[in-house]
């Protein structure tokens, strides 16, 4: 049981430096973005399932639930506010990227 | 009893009020309340019944009591007061006919009138400097009687700062010897001469108390808001500043004559300015045109041998200046109210488009004559008399007395010249440039000279029947151990009635030059006395409003970053102060194993900081920055296991943001105020600050209390408050009074925001 | 029981204008005037039982003495509630008069009571967190006031006043901080008793000089004054006068409070500084106060110097300079008030604040002149109005203490306040309407009776501050000694 | 053997604040702040697990419960603040 | 930007929040939590709610008809205050009670608790003041 406790918490550790170095390396916004978003709600849910194991009690069962429930209901939602808005304000694109959906939409 | 006459008086102050509609005897009416306070005071009698001590308590705390001290001193100047009075009344109730605001006008010299009063029979020398400050400022309201022109309104301004000079002093002065007696009654005073003398403050309060003295009576170097005073209904003129008011300075210093007498200040400081104000206001009179101006400046003179008689501090010479002072106030009250008659009935007080009045103004030429034989020292007026004993003290002084008898012998030549002068010009004088034809005088106005004139010449004739004991005991209020002096007209032929012969002789020889010498006198005053002191004055007043503009141009620029700086600078010296004056008294820090989790949060907390700092970033990426710094203080709060205060911090931060964003678009464009140079400045001062505020709490927190009131906070949280949460607790109960506040606090904070957004100006 | 009025009823009557926002004007005007009122006779029922009992103490909560929050009362807080309360009440008369449309609105009514509780709060803390909260509500209150109308220039007066109040909130804080984890107590008597049980070895220095910074810059001492006359003239003259009045005696009276506490007999360090900065801010208030001719930044400029006065009684800290001190509050708080009441009555008349461009008043409005004169005296302290007898106890302390210098400086600073006062004199009241002015087409308007009243009424109160002066001087004796009774107050507070 | 590895999950964590935080000072856009300052809102709640291990007190969820449903109010308002200053410049 | 996302998240969200920040408010007595921190929450929970409708014509009259919480709340906890004082020595004298429920059973309530639901309403009516007018001051786009 402490060895998953220990690989969950490190794996999402990890994710969350993954993210972090993303954060840093990558060339543009839209990137940045994913990787700032993404992997850390990912590594949030795995050291919150962490926790609930090590406390291993129906309550901080569902109030973890409850947690990662609000986690994957918010960060979608404000990457892709950060998305648009990155978008509208033409913020620099990265050179080799080819493919713009949203700029199609919004021109047809 | 003494209370009731000075309460009296102030409240009849309020009297022309009511009696508004009676505009032709107002000053009729208004004359009854000297009469009656005269003829009370008389009662008093302190010549044949000895001192009259009257006490009340009103502030014992303070030393501050409303006691009275009525001794022969005085009574002298009651009578002169109440006396003078009665004339000025009389004489205004013609002079101020067509005027409006009479009513202002005597209610004002009414309450002078009290506060004179109440000045010369306090026992109580703060009270004393009440009644002070008060006549200074009924002075100033009567000088600037004719606020709308501005030369009055300066006057006045002048008068009173000068005089308020004084007062601050003497105030200064009181407490200084206050302190060293250990009261404020006078009598206390006189009874520990020695003990004050002896102390090593007395010196800095005498001169405080001259510094007083000098500006209310215009003493040189504060002469020059006599003249200027001039400005005033003539009624003022002669009965503030020449009979009454000026002399108050003299009052004070004949009142602390026992204390301060034997002293060397007293007896060098005096006579000097003394007699340099004699010289130079008497010769000043004669360079000038204007009547009041003219006679002004002798009361300037005359003040001068006042303060010098008083200087000299003999038996003889007090004597002298009692008798002088009495000689001056009669004659000269009765030179201002002719010199106001001349005025109305001719239009001008110009002694050179003046002359000739003899024929038109019978009864005012004969007057005048009169007194100004009396202000010459012609024998057998009352002026004859106070000369004589000026140079009798002036000659039995020990080392100085050539010098004095000079400054006496020149300063009497200039007022010869100035009677001679000022009647020839007047009345005797063929040629003439009357703006009007001159009327007679009116009664009321004519009255009072004419008593005062007859009062001079008896009071010449028969020193003996009329004034001997009023002096006499006014002189052993100052002198105690005095021997009685006799008052005689003719004193035998001794070198005193020589030098008054000269005086006179040479007077009048300058008089018969008049065409050589008054213009060889007129271009000399304008050549050497080119500073003239009232201008100068002004220009201090000027030069001194501009430079305090400049000033406050320096310190008070407007530009809130500076202000800013300058209390983080204070604060900082202040605070680096304290550090170094208590480095040492600190233990080191105990670590455990998370603290260098903290340290790392602490870095980046301290770098997102100075990050936040350029202009460049925009308001947005500072709010985000602040974002971050927030975020992490919520961390420190968390390992310290403040989960309530990491989440409210979090919430607020949060929130703070948002609100902020929601206020961005109102600001206006963002504009860099700051170069690099004050970036690097601020750069440092904020590290100085911060520092010092790091320094403190690394000390606070490295040497903790042993007991704090937390603790009882722990114990009883969850016994006796049925909380397992502490901090909510503290918020709902322990501390619940804060809460309340703090709500309140939010909701007014709404109501700013309401008003700011819906009170907008467009 | 009674300790807790001065705030429950302040913020009941908070409660009642804000939930009468629909009500009909001449309803909420009452409620307001009733606030007032009820306010008003609190305050001076608790001064007259304080004067009975001494001390009127009360347990938030119940809780004892050092662990909850300790209100009390004592002559000095009873002076200063009745004071405060009396002062804004008449401006409150006064400023339904003015005639702006927004200060007859519930929103103002309730920033009113809300600086009210705020001051009363400050005056019954016995608690220094909780007087750092009663400074809060205070200071939102004062905040929103000055912005009150948000003009322009108002904003700007406004930034600098909010910033500079939340630098002194932020030293406050901090050294309550530091205080607390110094000697772990925040309840003021208690802290008094540890300071005197640790006999000097405790070290306060820094605490109570980050709390004495924070003070300064509410009570603007010198060098922290800049905030004050660059943001007292922008608001709508009610505001500027009661803030003239109240505000920064509140600051003054929590260093006097707080300093007396901690005040050990022979501390050389804060007595010389407390008398540094009383003649620092003396001069440097009076002497930029001379070359104003704005009535409104001239008063406030005059406000700097008149602290200093206030200050010198506390660094004297002698029983003579602390009444003089407390008395000089009292006839300042009265007489400052007015003084801007009259500005603004001349304002109405002359529809200037400029003392170059108005002029007149005397000539068509004696009775307003007159009671500009008393006013104007009684700041500059001539006898026997009531400035004096403040002044006249602080210099005669300070010649007791051989303060020379400070003495000098007093006396000083009173002849040039007597000069600037003669300025306004001059200028607005003696002179003539000026030919070139640009409102010279003004017609003497009639000042509304009530702004009127509301002055008269201020004036009452200087005069009778001289007749009734030793039942005064009594009174600030008497909360001068308690002051100075250290062991007392800790003994009726903690019962050791 | 869990509270070893918490040290390193924490360290692990640091960095990733640390790195965020240079995204954060660095910039360029304000997008790319406010990326950042979500990132380090999650590093915030792998702390308080992290911490609420160490401390063996489960109430440090709490608080996870609170962030996680401010964090993204404050993103999305940002977000907001910038379209609308873009569409307002697109306008005029 | 005015996406049917944010709405939807938004409309879940804000009930999230106001639920949460109820339960936060009422176990705040021995749990982290309490009257302010519940109400900043719920504070959040309509500024979300505000960013995405604030096109809706009926938000604006919704958010008015709340602003009078923050006056309900001072009276509340003022009136806890002073119902020490009534029933107790002191003003804010915290007062016990044992209700008995049906169902619930026994609940220990006391006056905290109220002065707490003052605090939060005080705090929730502050937040939905100052988000109105601010809204109201902008007429976002």
């Amino acid at each position: 049981m402490e060895i998953v406790i220990i690989i969950l918490l490190l794996l999402g550790s990890l994710l969350m430096l993954l993210g972090a170095i993303g954060l840093v390396r990558f060339p543009d916004i839209f990137m940045r973005m994913h990787a700032g978003t993404k992997a850390p709600s990912l590594g949030s849910m795995l050291m919150l399932i962490a926790s609930a194991l090590y406390f291993g009690t129906l309550s901080i069962f569902i109030e973890v639930l409850i947690i990662i429930a609000i986690i994957f209901i918010t960060t979608p939602v404000g990457s892709h506010a950060i998305g648009t808005t990155a978008h509208r304000l033409k913020l620099k694109k990265w050179e080799r990227m080819k493919i713009d959906d949203l700029e199609r939409d919004e021109n047809m | 009893m003494i209370l009731t006459a000075i309460l009296f008086a102030i409240l009849a102050s309020c009297l022309p009020f009511l009696f508004m509609k009676a505009k032709r005897t107002q000053g009729w009416l208004v004359a009854i309340v000297p009469a009656l306070l005269l003829f009370g005071f008389l009662s008093l009698d302190t010549v044949n019944q000895g001192n009259i001590v009257e006490q009340n308590n009103w502030l014992p705390l303070l030393g501050l009591n409303i006691n009275f001290y009525i001794d022969g001193l005085s009574s002298l100047f009651i009578y002169l007061i109440l006396g003078m009075g009665i004339f000025v009344f009389a004489y205004a109730n013609g002079y101020m006919k067509s005027y409006p605001g009479k009513s202002r006008f005597y209610s004002f010299l009414l309450l002078f009138m009290a506060a004179m009063l109440g000045l010369v029979s306090a026992g109580n020398m703060i009270l004393l400097f009440i009644f002070w400050e008060l006549t200074s400022v009924s002075s100033f309201m009567l000088i600037s009687f004719f606020h709308d022109k501005e030369g009055a309104r300066k006057a006045a301004l002048q008068a009173l700062l000068i005089t308020s000079i004084g007062g601050l002093s003497i105030l200064g002065g009181f407490i200084i010897i206050g302190s060293i007696v250990g009261s404020y009654e006078i009598q206390d005073w006189i009874a520990q001469a020695s003990l004050i003398t002896s102390s090593k403050y007395s010196t800095a309060a005498l001169i405080l108390i001259i510094l007083g003295a000098f500006t209310k009576s215009a003493q040189f170097p504060f002469h020059f808001w006599l003249p200027n005073a001039m400005v005033a209904p003539t009624p003022v003129s002669a009965y503030l500043h020449s009979a009454t008011m000026v002399k108050a300075g003299v009052f004070l210093l004949m009142r602390l004559g026992p204390i301060f007498g034997p002293t060397d200040i007293w007896q060098f400081v005096l006579p000097l300015f003394g007699s340099i104000t004699f010289l130079l206001g008497a010769f000043f009179a004669v360079v000038q045109s204007d009547l009041k101006r003219i006679f002004a400046y002798t009361t300037v003179s005359s003040l001068g041998a006042l303060v010098m008689l008083i200087g000299i501090d003999t038996d003889l010479s007090i004597r002298a200046a009692l008798m002088f002072l009495l000689v001056h106030s009669l004659y000269k009250g009765a030179l201002f109210m002719l010199a106001g008659i001349i005025d109305k009935r001719v239009g001008t007080r110009d002694i050179y488009l003046l002359g000739g009045l003899r024929k038109p103004m019978p009864i005012v030429t004969t007057i005048t004559t009169l007194v100004l034989t009396s202000m010459a020292g012609v024998p057998p007026l009352i002026g004859f008399l106070g000369k004589e004993m000026i140079y009798e003290a002036s000659i039995q002084v020990p080392v100085v007395a050539p010098y004095l008898i000079t400054f006496s012998i020149l300063g009497n030549i200039f007022m010869v010249l100035t009677s001679l002068y000022v009647g020839y010009m007047v009345f005797f004088r063929k040629e003439h440039h009357w703006p009007k034809q001159p009327q007679r005088a009116g009664i009321s106005m004519a009255f009072g000279p004419l008593l005062l004139a007859s009062a001079s010449l008896l009071f010449g004739v028969l020193p003996q029947a009329s004034i001997q004991p009023y002096l006499q005991s006014a002189i052993e209020a100052i002198k105690p151990e005095h021997v009685e002096l006799k008052i005689k007209l003719w004193h035998g032929f001794n070198k005193v009635l020589l030098l008054s012969i000269a005086t006179v002789f040479m007077g009048s020889l300058l008089f018969m030059f008049r065409r050589i010498t008054v213009p060889f006198f007129v271009t000399f005053y304008k050549k050497v006395f080119t500073i003239h002191f009232s201008d100068r004055f002004f220009s201090i007043i000027d030069r001194f409003m501009r430079m305090n503009q400049r000033k406050a141009d320096v310190v008070q620029h407007g530009y809130q970053r500076r202000y800013l700086s300058t209390i983080f600078l204070f604060a900082s010296i202040l605070l680096w102060y304290i550090i170094v004056q208590t480095w040492g008294s600190r233990s080191a820090v105990q670590y455990d194993s998370l603290s260098w989790v903290l340290a790392v949060i602490c870095l980046i907390i301290v770098g997102l900081s100075f990050m936040s700092l350029p202009a460049r970033l925009g308001r947005v990426s500072v709010i985000t920055i602040i974002g971050g710094i927030g975020y992490s203080v919520a961390a420190i709060y968390l390992f310290y296991g403040a989960i309530d205060l990491a989440i409210t911090q979090i919430l607020v931060d949060s929130l703070t943001v948002i609100l902020l964003v929601l206020v961005l678009p109102k600001l206006p464009r963002l504009v860099a105020f700051t170069n690099a140079r004050g970036v690097v400045r601020d750069m440092v001062l904020a590290t100085v600050f911060g520092s010092a505020m790091g320094i403190i709490a690394y000390t606070s927190a490295t040497n903790p209390a042993a007991n704090k009131i937390s603790d009882f906070f722990e114990e009883f949280s969850l016994s006796i408050a049925h909380g397992k949460n502490i901090v909510n607790v503290i918020l709902v109960d322990f501390r619940g009074i804060d809460t309340l506040g703090e709500i309140t606090v939010l909701v007014l904070a709404s109501l700013g925001i309401y008003t700011l957004l819906k009170f907008k100006q467009s | 029981m009674i300790v807790f009025a001065p705030i429950i009823i302040p913020l009941i009557f908070i409660i009642l204008s804000l939930s009468l926002g629909k009500a009909s004007g001449a309803v909420q005007r009452i409620v307001f005037m009733a606030g007032n009122v009820t306010t008003i006779g609190v305050a001076v029922t608790i001064l007259r039982r304080v004067l009975n009992e001494g001390y009127l103490v009360a347990q938030a909560g119940a809780w004892e003495a050092p662990y909850g929050i300790t209100m009390v009362a004592d002559t000095f807080s009873g002076i200063m509630l009745t004071l405060t309360s009396l002062t804004v009440g008449v401006v409150s008369l006064y400023s339904m008069a003015w005639r702006e449309d927004k200060l007859n609105k519930p929103v103002f009514f309730a920033l009113i009571f809300g600086l009210q509780m705020g001051m009363n709060g400050a005056f019954i803390a016995g608690d220094l967190f909780n007087l750092y909260v009663w400074f809060e509500v205070m200071l939102i209150s004062s905040f929103v006031l000055i912005s009150y109308g948000s003009k322009k220039i108002q904003l700007k007066g406004t930034l600098k006043y909010v910033t500079m109040n939340l630098v002194s909130s932020f030293f406050f804080v901090a050294g309550i901080a530091v205080l607390y984890s110094a000697v772990g107590t925040l309840n003021m008597a208690d802290l008094a008793y540890r300071v005197r049980e640790a006999n000097g070895e405790l070290n306060l220095f820094a605490p109570s000089a980050l709390i004495l910074m924070g003070f300064a810059v509410k009570s603007a001492i010198f060098p922290f004054f800049f905030w004050l006359p660059d943001s007292y003239h922008t608001p709508p003259l009610p505001v500027t006068a009661l803030f003239s009045g109240t505000l920064t005696k509140v600051g003054v009276y929590s260093m006097i409070r707080f300093y007396s506490l901690i005040h050990l007999p022979g501390d050389v360090f804060y007595t010389q500084l407390f008398l540094f900065i009383a003649s620092t801010t003396m001069i440097s208030g009076v002497l930029m106060a001379t070359s104003q001719f704005e009535v409104r930044r001239l008063l406030s400029f005059h406000i700097v110097s008149q602290i200093g006065y206030m200050i010198m009684g506390l660094g004297l800290f002698t029983r003579l300079a602390l009444t003089g001190a407390i008395f000089y509050i009292i006839g300042h708080c009265i007489v400052k008030t007015n003084l801007f009441l009259l500005s603004g009555i001349g304002y109405k008349i002359t529809g200037t604040f400029n003392l170059k461009q108005s002029g007149g008043l005397m000539k068509h409005k004696p009775f307003i002149a007159i009671l500009f004169f008393i006013s104007a005296l009684a700041l500059v302290g001539i006898p026997p109005l009531s400035g004096f007898f403040g002044k006249f106890m602080l210099i005669k302390g300070g010649v007791e203490s051989h303060e020379f210098i400070h003495v000098a400086s007093a006396l000083g600073v009173s002849f040039l306040t007597l000069f600037s006062m003669l300025k306004i004199w001059n200028e607005a009241y003696a002179k003539d309407i000026p030919e070139d002015s640009q409102t010279q087409d003004f017609q003497f308007g009639k000042a509304p009776k009530q702004l009127v009243i509301s002055s008269v009424i201020l004036v009452v109160v200087t005069l009778s501050l001289t007749f009734g002066s030793k039942f005064i001087i009594d009174i600030c004796d008497t909360a001068a000694n308690q002051l100075l009774d250290i062991d007392g107050y800790i003994r009726v507070i903690l019962n050791r | 053997m869990i509270s070893t590895a918490i040290y390193i999950v924490i360290g692990i964590l640091l960095l990733a604040m640390v790195l965020s935080v240079a995204r954060l000072v660095k910039g360029p856009s304000t997008s790319d702040r406010i990326v950042s300052l979500d990132m380090i809102g999650s590093v915030l709640i792998g702390i308080i697990i992290c911490l609420s291990i160490i401390k063996d007190n489960s109430i440090y969820l709490d608080a996870i419960l609170i962030i996680s449903l401010i964090l993204f109010v404050g993103t999305v308002a940002m977000s907001k603040y910038l379209t609308e200053n873009v569409s307002k410049k697109w306008k005029s | 930007m005015n996406t049917t996302l944010l709405q939807l998240a938004a409309r879940a969200i804000r009930i999230m929040m106001l639920v949460i920040s109820v339960f936060v408010l009422l176990r705040g007595h021995n749990q982290p939590g309490g009257g302010f921190i519940g109400g900043l929450l719920a504070g959040g929970g309509i500024v979300i709610y505000v960013i995405a409708f604030h096109t809706h014509q009926l938000l604006s009259k919704t958010l008015r008809a709340m602003a009078p919480l923050r006056v309900i709340g001072l009276v509340l906890a003022l009136g806890s205050g002073v119902l020490g004082m009534v029933l107790g020595k002191s003003f804010l004298h915290a007062q016990w009670f044992n209700l008995n429920i049906p169902l619930l059973g026994t609940l220990h309530m006391g006056t905290p608790l109220l002065f707490d639901i003052g605090v939060y309403l005080a705090v929730t009516g502050v937040m939905v003041m100052v988000i109105l007018l601010l809204m109201e001051d902008r007429k976002w786009n």
